[in-house]
């Protein structure tokens, strides 16, 4: 492997480029003309511009993103996330192409990307899955399965994808009948597949994901695991590393669960296993497998010093994991904040616009991944991240006391930001005291606050 | 460069002796602006601190700065106002994908246009290939082929210039 | 680079014996706007933009970024003074150093001025202390005082505005 | 300690910041009017204007600089380097008006300040110190004393400063008497005290000094030494931690040597004892003490781990060391280039100005401490340095490596910097293969770098 084109943007495109930097490679950033101008850009040694702003006509094209690294003699690709990540036409052009795809295989992807396929093998393994249904053919078969399984309160679940789209809580038969078409067409809108099932709705959950890493050479380990409870409308704005208050059997129940899952599908480079816990029943069910570096993968660097993104590197040249289960140790812990180009006070509003002005802080246990700086624009044409701000300190209570330090030192002028919406949170007694459910920052803190002015 | 003052001196008397009602001149970090008869001071198009930094290669050809590069004031003064701000070098057609540039339908075939060929709004005049996807690449007004830009199965960026068409005259 | 005043006369000379109703001309960081006959003056778009962001309290009154740097004023003073970007709330005097600021020559004695005070040019107006260094604050131009900035004993910076002086007709 | 007046501009305020931050502290920085809404300004918590850009009327005020943290209600106050870091009228104007001063107290400074002074505690405490003169009242006197001692080929040196003005090498009497007069004004001009003396001139020597650390509670430790030989005019352009290829005998000679000096002159807070070694002779002298934190600081944070700001800070509020000298290991190398807004290839005219983009390479083992960003200026007014680029690897050949690709990844548009130098000295042989002496630069790289044109 000698150089990579990076097919994406933002802060994950330089976060990859820093990667590369580390690994002594050369980098190839394929971006839209809208962001040729960016950090991303100028740390890759080279850009190529393969489109439109349109993500459909660039970041979203197998064939402009594949041509791009034929024309520029790139011998390996990385997707970072979201766009065409997880897509198993990008893995599999890329195959064909004699290019390195920097991720699982298509055929693993296909195995992990089918959401029913995954549970199916999970049950298999006598992973917890908490029931639920196949893929429905319409209504009426949802409603018929929802009574046999006694399964409300349930979600409808897209098969094809995640984010929350297509998602639907259903109370009720009626509920199941008026929801079932618009589930499935946003599902096709989104995934270009309607597929939808059933699954049973836990009240009171919390998100918990474990993070793995998997070679070639039969080596599966797990970094620990994530709690990304702190959400809203399915959207993660918060998450750490380790979950804490767990019981040590729901924590090693997940992480071995997420290893042999792993293994059973032949999985190879870093994925996400999620899950729900069940916080009244200290139960946790399988959720689905992500086959991508995740967003919030620097909380788990923090806490293990193993740097996931390099790890993908070295996977994808054929080279075995430089680390082993025994030596990897989860200390302290890390909190990271999704700094979004939105109004927190207005539904979460977008507000793209021109960063005037950007001072991020700097001292030790603080990380700042992002594409931001004097001058840069948050382009409407795609997501509002603006940048993740992580914290590592020896405790949860001093990680949250860095954290906040840390979004008073942050500066953003230009465009408005999530950064009021964190602090709040990480003033609460509530959230301080305990880990918090995936319900609580809609159901809790966002009225009392909106309520409570400034 | 600047002009000295007793270059914009000159400048001034020969467009106080001009029929314009309004001027704009800009030399190196040195500028001009003049109205009369009511007319509004042509503040600064061209003047380079108002622009944003430029990203590089324009997809189009720039409609060149109004007056910016002009070395001599008497033609300034002289030029019609409408010659101002058309490129006198042509339509540049850019590529609407990252690819490979194609000058022939397929290996061996003639190409189909060379400089000075003349084509039809609507004509092919390269194709761009990404991956095993042909696009036709088009001439947006009538005219003659100006320039070609890149070679023969070069790679291309989006937006880059192919080709340059120099419209027909009317 | 900048034009000498020199420079600067001779190019206003020219352009008063010329029939221009407005002008505007930039050399480098200097920058000439006029105009006569009732034509608004032409205060450049494309000039701040050159300018850095502008930091905030300026240090001297903001006397129009147009004639700023000119000491010759001959050809100025032609005009109306309200023309040439004169700011209609008074000469703001601005703090020579971060300190304190002192109304009075002592605790107990007589502020130096009050609102409405008349002053003349060289009067002091008040003492910034930094350290147990005292430095007279003294008025530019002769005026009345319009407004006092800052509470007796409070702590200023470098360049904040202290007291505005409208300056006497005439 | 609770809010910290920052007393400089640039790098070192930035730096002292990020400390502070660590620290809990709030920050208020006194800067000049040119310097509000740089980096520095915006990572402070709060900035006060001083002055005019001019430095005597703001970063060279004493006055000034006290009544800032006086109105912002500073307890503690930080100097950085240059300006007015060494001068124990600051220290003393601190002391008396009940601000904490972070570095060592007015009358430590002014023993170490004065270098006659500080070399006769040496040479008392058996510290080589090469001969040479006390300072002398005239040419007559200097010739007469160089005749005694057999002290061809020597130097004359200002007794009050530093950064080689006044500095002058003579060959034999004549030269003395024509440099004696010029080199006395110079320090008259520079230091505000005129007095100079001789020292022997070694021909092919090496800078070498090491950083030491001591509190209030009779701790004095080192953190190893840095090698800063590659210097131009007596200016230092790249700098090494450990310096490699020194007999053990020397290497400890001199870290012993700097910690009993320390102690003797009962000193506190960071500090630096630059010595030189003669590479012919194998042997080393004492130079000076340098009474604050240097520029080339982090080539030793990066080896040794330990924070020099950080440690200053504590030491400033009367706690122990964080560190024993058992403690203290060093480990890999670092090394540390100072881009400069200079071109290299026109005698190093300073390139002031405006930066249109800034891009700093990303990576594990690199470190960039910079006030710059895109649209920042380099000032006119003040030094001309834009950016300290410092790099850690596991030995000297893989930081060369490391360094040569970080210089390549740094970008910067608008003006001219020294990289294109840095990246030709990492380049040679010569470099790589030993340790350089001081005239090397001038003597034999660039004379052959300027001729060969790339």
């Amino acid at each position: 492997m000698r150089r990579v084109l990076i097919a994406n943007r933002g802060e994950i495109a330089a976060r990859v480029a820093r990667a590369c930097f580390d690994e002594g490679l050369e980098t190839v950033l394929a971006c839209s003309e809208a962001d040729r101008e960016t950090l991303a850009a100028r740390l890759a040694d080279r850009v190529v511009v393969i489109g439109p702003p349109s993500p459909l006509e660039s970041y979203l094209s197998v064939e402009r993103v594949v041509a791009a690294a034929l024309t520029t003699d790139c011998d390996a690709l990385h997707p970072g996330y979201g766009f065409l990540s997880e897509r198993p036409e990008l893995a599999a052009a890329c195959e064909e192409n004699g290019i390195t795809f920097i991720g699982p295989p298509a055929d693993v992807m296909r195995g992990s990307g089918d959401k029913l396929k995954a549970r199916e093998m999970a049950a298999d393994l006598g992973i917890p899955t908490g029931g639920g249904t196949r893929g429905l053919a319409d209504a009426e078969e949802a409603v018929a399965l929802a009574e046999e399984l006694d399964l409300y309160p349930c979600l409808i679940k897209a098969s094809a994808g995640g984010g929350g789209r297509g998602m639907t809580i259903v109370r009720s038969a009626d509920d199941l009948r008026a929801s079932f078409a618009r589930s499935s067409q946003e599902a096709e809108r989104a995934f270009g597949d309607g597929t939808v099932y059933l699954e049973r709705y836990v009240e009171r959950a919390r998100h918990v994901e474990v993070q793995v890493l998997a070679d070639t050479h039969g080596n599966v380990v797990h970094l620990g695991e994530r709690d990304c409870s702190t959400q809203r409308r399915y959207q993660k704005l918060i998450e750490e590393a380790p979950a804490v208050g767990l019981p040590d059997a729901v924590r090693d129940g997940m992480r071995d669960s997420a290893v042999r899952l792993a293994r059973a599908l032949g999985y190879v480079s870093a994925g996400t296993v999620e899950f729900l816990v069940d916080t009244d029943r200290n139960e946790f069910v399988f959720l689905e497998l992500n086959a991508r570096v995740q967003v919030e993968h620097p909380v788990t660097e923090m806490v293990t010093g193993v740097d996931v993104v390099r790890e993908q590197i070295r996977v994808a040249r054929g080279e075995p994991l430089s680390v082993a289960q025994p030596g990897i140790t989860v200390s302290g812990h890390a909190i990271e904040c999704r700094i979004n180009a939105e109004s927190p006070r207005r539904d979460f509003l977008p507000s793209p616009g021109r960063v005037e002005r950007w001072t991020a802080p700097q001292g030790h246990g603080v990380r700042v991944d992002t594409f931001v700086e004097n001058g840069a624009t948050i382009s409407p044409y795609y997501d509002s991240m603006v940048a993740k701000l992580i914290v590592h300190a020896p405790d949860r209570a001093a990680a949250i006391d860095l954290m906040l330090r840390a979004l008073a030192r942050t500066e953003v002028r230009g465009i408005e930001t999530t950064i009021p919406f964190h602090a709040a949170v990480l003033g609460t007694e509530r959230f301080r005291e305990s880990p918090v459910t995936t319900r609580w920052v809609e159901n809790e803190f966002l009225p009392a606050w909106l309520e409570g002015g400034e | 460069m600047s002009l000295s003052p007793d270059e914009i001196r000159q400048i001034l008397a020969a467009l106080e002796k001009s029929e314009w009602d309004e001027a704009l001149i800009t030399v190196g970090d040195t500028s001009i602006a003049l109205s009369r008869n009511g007319a509004s001071l042509p503040v600064a198009t061209g003047m380079p601190v108002a622009a944003p930094p430029a990203p590089a290669p324009p997809p189009v050809t720039p409609a060149a700065p109004a007056l910016a590069p002009v070395p001599a004031p008497q033609p300034v003064v002289e030029q019609p106002p409408t010659a101002v701000g058309t490129a006198p070098d042509g339509i540049a057609v850019t590529s609407p994908t990252v690819g490979i540039f194609w000058r022939a339908p397929q290996p061996g075939a003639p190409p189909f246009v060379e400089v000075g060929s003349a084509v039809e709004a609507g004509d092919t005049l390269c194709i761009v290939e990404v991956m095993k996807l042909m696009n036709n690449v088009t001439a947006p007004v009538s005219g003659v082929v100006g320039a070609i830009h890149v070679p023969n199965s070069g790679a291309v960026e989006f937006g880059q210039t192919l080709v340059t068409i120099v419209p027909a005259a009317g």
